[in-house]
């Protein structure tokens, strides 16, 4: 129920950054829209822990930033690749052991893999994670490291241990 | 082992959002590109992404075919009625003036009746033809 | 400015086309016609800019929730031949 | 000030271009779809990203501020980056895995390095 409200609110927050048009008549469509959308997910049952992540959006935004980094990094990498005449590859498929609990923790560590060029995540179960990987040597560094950690502490925060 | 984890959990975040777009889009025509057919698209469109994600099954149970049908009827319904009740009040069938004091207002309650006809119908026959699709199987697996 | 963007990304558009065209397998078809759809989103974008109606970022958005849509309907119907069904969580179900 | 302002947006939309046609000749030299996805992911992140970041610098540099279409484009090309953040990675992972299910071998060169 708590985040039945949640999703009305951040979905009404979502119309009123769109809107830019504040008359009463609008906004009381903003009011039902919102009304009829959060019962339409609910009977699809989309509203629960992973379809309404309020809890993990705090901690989500403060690791968006080292991921943009890590995004544009290895851009330049793969684009070094690209523009290279002997592109120098070597593609293969590998198993990464990701430490997150949730599915909603696997699917934020399986996406970011995914949007750093020169890994793809292709497959997720449980704590494995089979990805393809654009050069062998990428894999070995601290960042592929790193993410997993993030991601962990943006599933459950710093503190908090998995009961 | 369910391994859709990275499909499912986004289109779960992202099916509330696009259906509240499009009711966006439905009540700012006037303003911006818009209206009730492109808005019906879209609010199918999440209704699509869930069948393509959770299976036909589910989305059967959420949207029952009978439902679909009753949409695109209601729509149809609904318009025509906007169009009766300008009759009723005095003026020809879909003349807005009638429906408000001021003739600019009437234009605009109209026309806003007159859309949600055209969402609902859109979004009905849309869901309906998906559904007509989505059932059948391709034959060479 | 955004008439050298319009043509960038019009060259780059042409590309993909070609690895469209080039195939050999469906996915890559999918994969090209997938860009070409960001492309597309971007394209929108910047004729937005180009003509002083920035209005077209509504259709942009539109366009990339439809070409997403699209992309994984098609590639479902290459997994399994059929739009309507998921056989893991079907399996489950049962 | 403005000179500034405009070398930033040339900047912004040049990186944009280049990432994308990179990306692009990517998926045209890879020699199969899973390494030409790595390309095409470039198309996604960088390339919408810097063509976005301009277009939102030119906006900054030409409305009126205080105005509220001001506002309302550069929510619509941060929604418009947002949406192709967060699509792009599902759908990349959907073709690779339609691709691995489908049986497409993925192409190595490990033969050739005699590893």
């Amino acid at each position: 129920m708590l985040r039945a409200i949640g999703l009305g609110v951040v979905l009404f927050g979502f119309w009123l950054t769109l809107s830019g048009h504040y008359t009463p008549l609008l906004l009381g469509f903003g009011v039902g829209s919102c009304v009829l959308v959060v019962y339409i997910a609910a009977r699809m049952e989309v509203v629960d822990q992973e379809g309404v992540p309020l809890h993990v959006t705090g901690r989500f935004f403060s690791y968006l930033p080292w991921l943009m980094k890590e995004i544009f990094v290895a851009n330049v990498e793969v684009a070094k690749v690209i523009l290279d005449p002997k592109l120098p590859i070597s593609p293969r498929i590998v198993v990464f052991h990701g430490s997150q609990d949730t599915d909603l923790g696997r699917a934020i560590y399986a996406n970011s893999i995914t949007l750093t060029p020169g890994t793809i995540t292709t497959g997720v179960a449980g704590h494995e994670f089979e990805i393809h990987a654009l050069r062998a040597a990428d894999l070995e560094t601290d960042e592929q490291q790193q993410m997993d950690v993030r991601c962990t502490r943006v599933e459950r925060g710093r503190r908090e241990r998995a009961s | 082992m369910d391994d859709r984890v990275i499909l499912r959990v986004g289109a779960k975040i992202l099916i509330p959002f696009i259906l509240l777009y499009a009711l966006y889009v439905q009540f700012h025509g006037d303003y911006g590109p818009g209206g009730g057919f492109q808005a019906g698209v879209i609010f199918a469109a999440a209704f699509v992404l869930y069948a393509l994600v959770y299976g036909l099954g589910n989305a059967l149970k959420v949207l029952p075919p009978r439902a679909t049908y009753a949409c695109g009827a209601l729509g149809v319904a609904l318009y025509l009625g906007v169009g009766f009740v300008t009759m009723a009040m005095g003026g020809n069938f879909l003349d807005y003036d009638v429906l408000a004091h001021d003739p600019t207002h009437g234009q605009h309650y109209g026309i806003i009746g007159v859309e949600l006809g055209v969402l609902v119908t859109v979004f009905g026959v849309m869901v309906e033809l998906f559904y007509a699709f989505a059932g059948r199987r391709r034959l060479d697996p | 400015m955004f008439v050298a963007a319009t043509a960038g990304i019009l060259v780059s558009m042409a590309l993909a086309l070609l690895r469209a065209l080039l195939g050999p397998t469906v996915y890559d078809r999918v994969l090209a016609v997938n860009t070409f759809g960001t492309k597309t989103v971007l394209l929108i974008a910047a004729i937005g800019f180009l003509t002083e109606r920035p209005e077209f970022l509504d259709l942009a958005l539109v366009y990339a929730l439809i070409n997403f849509i699209g992309t994984i309907a098609v590639l479902k119907f290459f997994e399994y031949g059929d739009l309507g069904l998921t056989r893991r969580i079907q399996r489950e179900a049962e | 000030m403005d000179l500034a302002f405009d070398v930033l947006i040339w900047g912004s939309l040049g990186l944009g271009l280049f990432f994308m046609l990179v990306g692009t000749i990517g998926i045209l030299r890879m020699p199969d779809v899973y390494t030409r996805l790595h390309a095409a992911g470039m198309t996604d992140t960088m390339g919408a990203g810097f063509l976005l970041l301009g277009m939102a610098l030119y906006t900054v540099e030409e409305m009126v501020p205080g105005h509220t279409s001001y506002w309302t484009v550069l929510v619509r090309l941060v929604l418009v980056y947002a949406f192709l953040l967060f699509t792009s990675p599902i759908a990349t992972h959907a073709l690779a895995r339609a691709g691995l299910a489908g049986g497409v071998e993925p192409w190595t060169n490990d033969a050739e390095e005699g590893t």
